[in-house]
């Protein structure tokens, strides 16, 4: 019988030492405590029913330590905890980007270069992987035991989540938040391949375009194109080189353009307004999917400048570790016309 | 070491008066006591009912027992019946209820009518509870997590959600009534230094019931708007956030946790003293812990909702303030160990579930450092380990406090005993079922199987079959108590005022008690717990 | 309610103590602060409201702003004053039970009862304007310009937080008339008054919340 | 026990100034004075509610006991507001997790 899942990510090791740390604790504590309780119930057992033992009033010395010590205990324990889960949660630079949709009772993935999968989910050995997800319904959890990694999948917003892959294999992807009836059938499988096999896999998936260039398709048949022009910036702030970036909007304050941003400005484009422009825009709620939202904010990813990412875009093929992926590029490819006095001005 | 009793009282509080009326519009605090004690014992044994549905669901992999929308209801009803219909009330209302105003020298609680009022809130919310049994069920979670519950379940959240929300102001209103009663209606000389534990942790128990479940209240209120007027409070194709409702949410079902299981330390804190003879370890700390954890487990919900969107820094900040939590948990445990040295142990019925008890919250505690721990809850969050640690609390403490106090409380309740062999026969049965039912989970959890599923992969078998095989140990092990419990009724020997020796007030009036407890309002001169004293008193 | 206990507590208007307790001032202290531990809940109930409406106006100050402009500001003074006078009467009431004075409690009383009705006339006044001007969520919300959505939840937020405290102003005005009856027959006395300084404490809390609730929800965009 | 009685002057005064209070948090509305609006509308409120608090619900003259009591419920109510906005006021510091 196993007791471990497979240990297939760089983060599972880690999470587990905790694990094991945890375990050891709990034995040592809970043995003692059934220990000291056995001994003292036998040892102090009633022979006589009438017998009345002597009181003893405590001690103050005995309550400070096991007052002290389970809190320097515990503070270790909440150090550690964090560390791991930071490192879990803080994705590096030069992740592959994959996109995830969840909704009642599947789940959707999209790779950058538009090929899709139905709960399945194919990855490279090595390469660190980042996931942004969505929900087009009620809540899920996007969760993969074999890598320790779990994220609520929330409809309105974009939660992430990034794992290293460490062994070829098949490994469970569940859904970890009740979401109605099928929710035990929500459940897939993460294939990990090695990264040739993964590209091979890739080129026979049968892509219909990549993300980026589904997204320019639909920000031309959106009409998006026609006030975001890169080459003449008027009325709405071009959109190459923003991804990424800072912004500053009307009211002072100052945001990142990520992918939550990006999908807010679409859908409620008053809420924050770019300092300089007016508030012109419509809104798109309810006229762009969950799917068509994330092929935009592909898009709009690949007009960032280069070096300019705050994460997971494809800038900078040579500084990725493992097995430089040429495919990546593409990405970045598209209308990078920007410079970087264009985007200083805007700020 | 009692002397033999050969008679009840002529005049008691059962006796008092007859008929259904006397019943049903008491305002004695014992007989409403008993009246939460028939209800309770009906909704466990419902909530038991769904449990076992589900355990014999899962002894194989595939849904095949029931369909998954009927599994999804059962897990729900289960959940929901337990904890509102059953922990919440369990040791407050009914041992509570029963005790308070004698452990305090009072005739009554500071407002009796108000007591019934709570039990026919309880009895109103509980009612709409069962009819949505009767109708179909729900199936959101006990947690009724948004926008699930408020726009896509198309079972009865509505009239779950009044059903929590009546029965909430029943809780509200026992714990106002305890803290009045407390303050108000202690004995000449009964000062906070002499309470009874118990006192202290149900005063504890009480403060969270006062300041928490109103929160809870609202939400489920929101809820119940969102769904009848398909407006947008928490849906967030509306505008709304579906995490803010985990936030009220968890403010007060964090909290909750101590309701339920803050009891169960006071009733251990009792046991442990009568059936060692010893006053407790360090009372100073024991009482200071249960107001510890009262005020301090408002302050950790957000751990709840690491893996959500909640933001990394409220994450580290919740994860932060949570093992502070451990430390006055730890207190506990170690005082009571502690209390036992040098001590008179007897191995009677309560005492074997308070043995039970503290091995298994010792568990049960220290997972809690497992799911507190940020980067390890990632893994283990919404999975079994999740399930087995809630239940080592819930369970495997507060129920086994509560069948504890029900055997300790059960000679003053009725006058008397019961077969203690059978009685320790029970305890030993539970004690297995609960490890063999619930151990197999932490397992299963860190092997990544997800809860709330109806079927699942081949390789979490053997684990759930284990899990199933000790659910039906341990429903013979509740089922037993019922049987001896309601033949000692009649059959069983008098106990007499006081037949385990214990001090307290609540043991030096007759058995079962007079309709207002006392012939005269006792006073009180001697610290509380002083078994050295008695030696005087038998010699 | 048993009918010995009634039949005690009608007969001698004096000596209303009730069994549980040894004397008077035991019950009323008892009562009393049974009635603040009542609305320390109270005030939590409310809370999960506030945190609603701060969480949402933190994140939509624009639309907050914008669709306070719709609410009534006249009618929200108006209001505060009206419910501030009802305290002030309310306040009044209590000063004359505590000092014995039965006439001038049950004219007060009246007064507090009065005030409350006002308010709460003016206030589906309001809820009826907004009616017509399409603004009641989940009825006939309807919304021409830009942030829809956001500009719901203020009102959605307005609707449940008024109509919650307008519910608590109702059971106030019950326990009110439970007052005057109880005043007419002579009830209440210097020593015997607690009924009505806590009913007091509840009146006067449900001010409070409108003392709070009047900036939050009506002076939002004035200055815009 | 002892019952003080507020003389009638002190709550006509009470009720003077709360009346002035409420003419001033509208007027001061009218003024855009940015963010200090809220702040400015919050504090006169938070006057109001002392006032009446402390006047017309006795809390001046109540045990110590009471204002305990009174304490819990804005302890509590600080407690609940001030971690939620902990979520919502830190969701913007990081690339994770962002406000919506």
């Amino acid at each position: 019988m196993r007791f471990l899942p497979p240990t297939a990510s760089t983060g599972a090791e880690s999470v587990d030492s905790l694990y094991y740390f945890l375990v050891a604790l709990t034995f040592l504590f809970t043995g003692g405590i059934f220990l000291s309780v056995t001994y003292f119930a036998i040892r102090y057992r009633r022979r006589d029913p009438r017998e009345c033992p002597r009181p003893v009033h405590g001690s103050a010395l005995l309550e400070s330590a096991w007052i002290a010590i389970p809190f320097v205990i515990v503070m270790f324990i909440f150090g550690w905890g964090a560390k791991v889960y930071y490192d879990l949660s803080v994705p590096p630079t030069d992740a592959l980007q994959l996109y995830v949709i969840g909704k009642q009772w599947m789940w959707k993935a999209q790779h950058p270069d538009g090929q899709r999968e139905i709960n399945e989910l194919h990855v490279p050995l090595g390469r660190p992987v980042r996931i942004v997800m969505t929900s087009q319904d009620v809540i899920h959890s996007f969760y993969i035991p074999a890598f320790r990694v779990k994220r609520d999948v929330v409809p309105g917003s974009y939660t992430t989540m990034w794992f290293t892959p460490t062994k070829v294999g098949r490994f469970h992807l569940f859904c970890a938040e009740y979401c109605g009836t099928e929710h035990s059938g929500m459940i897939g499988w993460v294939t990990v391949m090695e990264p040739t096999d993964f590209e091979r896999w890739l080129s026979g998936a049968g892509a219909e375009g990549s993300m980026a260039a589904t997204g320019e398709k639909l920000f031309q048949r959106l009409g998006c194109a026609g006030c975001h022009r890169s080459d003449a910036p008027g009325r709405c702030p071009p959109m190459t080189g923003v991804f990424g970036s800072s912004v500053v909007l009307a009211n002072g304050q100052t945001v990142i353009a990520d992918e939550q941003y990006v999908r807010e400005s679409i859908l409620n484009p008053k809420a924050k307004i770019v300092a300089g422009y007016q508030p012109v825009m419509p809104s798109y709620q309810g006229q762009v999917s969950e799917d068509q939202l994330l092929s935009l904010i592909a898009y709009i990813r690949s007009l960032a400048a280069p070096g300019t990412t705050e994460a997971g875009t494809a800038v900078q093929p040579q500084a990725a570790p493992p097995a430089p992926q040429p495919r990546r590029s593409r990405v970045s490819e598209g209308p990078t016309t920007i410079t970087q006095p264009e985007r200083r001005q805007r700020k | 070491m009692s002397p033999i009793v050969t008679e009840l009282p002529k005049i008691h509080y059962l006796n008092a008066a007859y008929g259904l009326k006397s019943w049903l519009l008491t305002t004695d605090h014992k007989r409403i006591a008993i009246l939460y004690l028939i209800t309770v014992t009906l909704y466990f044994f419902l909530g038991g009912f769904f449990a076992l549905l589900v355990r014999l669901e899962l002894m194989t992999p595939a849904s095949d027992l029931l369909r998954p929308e009927t599994y999804n209801r059962m897990f729900t009803m289960h959940g929901i019946v337990m904890i509102f219909f059953f922990l919440i009330p369990a040791i407050p209302a009914i041992i509570g209820n029963f005790v308070i105003p004698m452990m305090l020298g009072a005739r009554d609680l500071a407002f009796p009518r108000l007591n019934l009022l709570s039990w026919y809130l309880f009895m109103a919310g509980g009612l709409f509870t069962l009819y949505v049994v009767v109708i179909g069920g729900v199936d959101t979670g006990w947690t009724f997590y948004v926008p699930y519950s408020s726009v896509y379940s198309n079972s009865y959240v509505v009239a779950t959600g009044l059903g929590v929300f009546i029965t909430g102001f029943s809780s509200i209103l026992t714990g106002l009534n305890f803290v009045v009663t407390t303050h108000t209606m202690r004995a000449p000389g009964l000062t906070w230094g002499r309470l009874p534990l118990f006192m202290w942790s149900l005063y504890a128990t009480s403060l969270v019931q006062i300041l928490g479940t109103p929160v809870l209240a609202i939400a489920v209120a929101l809820v119940g708007i969102e769904r009848i007027w398909r407006v947008g409070i928490f849906d967030p194709s509306l505008g709304g956030d579906p995490i803010l409702y985990q936030h009220l949410f968890w403010f007060y079902s964090h909290p909750a946790v101590y309701i339920m299981v803050l009891p169960a330390f006071g009733v251990v804190s009792e046991l442990v003293q009568t059936f060692s003879r010893k006053r407790i370890f360090g009372y100073k700390f024991v009482a200071g812990a249960s107001i510890g954890i009262a005020v301090y487990g408002f302050l950790v919900w957000g751990h709840h909702m690491f893996t959500t969107r909640q933001s990394v820094y409220a994450g580290l900040i919740f994860s932060f303030l949570s093992y502070f939590i451990a430390v006055p948990s730890g207190i506990k445990v170690f005082n009571w160990t502690a209390t036992l040295y040098k001590g008179s142990v007897s191995y009677q019925t309560p005492m074997l579930y308070t043995f039970g008890f503290i091995g298994l919250f010792t568990i049960g505690g220290l997972t809690g450092l497992f799911l507190a721990a940020m980067g390890l809850d990632l893994h283990v969050h919404d999975t079994y380990f999740v399930v087995a640690h809630f239940h080592y609390i819930m369970v495997g403490g507060t129920v086994m406090a509560y069948l504890g106090a029900i055997h300790y409380y059960w000679p003053k309740m009725t006058g008397r005993l019961y077969p203690d062999a059978w009685g320790r026969f029970a305890a030993l049965l539970v004690f297995v079922g609960f490890n063999l039912t619930f151990f197999p989970q932490f397992l299963a959890g860190y092997l990544g199987m997800p809860r709330r599923y109806a079927a699942y992969p081949e390789e979490f078998h053997l684990l759930n079959v284990m899990s199933t095989a000790g659910a039906s140990v341990l429903a013979v092990g509740y089922l037993v108590p019922l049987i001896y419990l309601l033949w000692s009724l009649r059959h069983a020997p008098l106990a007499g005022p006081n037949p385990w020796g214990a001090r307290g007030l609540e043991w030096q009036t007759p058995s079962p008690p007079p309709t207002f407890n006392f012939e005269k309002t006792p006073i009180v001169t001697d610290e509380t717990y002083e078994y050295s004293l008695e030696e005087e008193e038998v010699v | 309610m048993s009918t010995r206990w009634r039949r005690r507590k009608l007969s001698e208007s004096t000596n209303a103590l009730a069994h549980q307790f040894d004397d008077l001032e035991q019950q009323a202290r008892s009562n009393t602060l049974g009635m603040w531990a009542f609305l320390a809940t109270e005030v939590l109930f409310f809370g999960g409201l506030f945190t609603a409406y701060v969480v949402y106006r933190h994140a939509f100050p624009e639309a907050f702003a914008v669709g306070s402009k719709h609410m009534d500001v006249v009618a929200g003074t108006v209001n505060t004053a009206v419910l501030i006078a009802s305290s002030l009467m309310m306040a009044l009431a209590v000063q004359s039970a505590q000092l014995g004075l039965r006439r001038p409690l049950i004219m007060f009383l009246l007064l507090t009862m009065t005030l409350g009705a006002v308010f709460l006339g003016i206030k589906a006044w309001e809820y009826h304007h907004k009616y017509v001007e399409n603004l009641v969520p989940g009825v006939n919300f309807v919304w021409e310009g830009p942030l829809r959505n956001q500009v719901q939840m203020l009102f959605l937020l307005y609707f449940i937080m008024t109509g919650t405290h307008a519910l608590h102003m109702v059971i106030g005005i019950c326990l009110l008339t439970y007052l005057v009856l109880g005043a007419r027959r002579g009830r209440f006395s210097r020593e015997y008054f607690f009924p009505v300084e806590i009913i007091g404490l509840y009146w006067h809390f449900v001010d409070l919340v409108w003392i709070f609730l009047f900036p939050l929800l009506y002076l939002i965009g004035l200055h815009l | 026990m002892t019952v003080h009685i507020t003389p009638r002057r002190t709550y006509y005064l009470v009720f003077a100034v709360l009346m002035i209070l409420t003419a001033t948090t509208t007027g001061v509305a009218f003024i855009d004075m940015g963010p200090f609006n809220v702040v400015v509308a919050l504090f006169i409120a938070s006057i109001k509610a002392v006032l009446v608090v402390l006047f017309f619900m006795h809390v001046l003259h109540v045990t110590n006991l009471t204002k305990v009591f009174v304490a819990a419920g804005i302890v509590w109510l600080a407690i609940l507001i001030a971690l939620t906005l902990n979520d919502y006021l830190t969701r913007g510091w990081d690339p994770i997790s962002r406000p919506f």
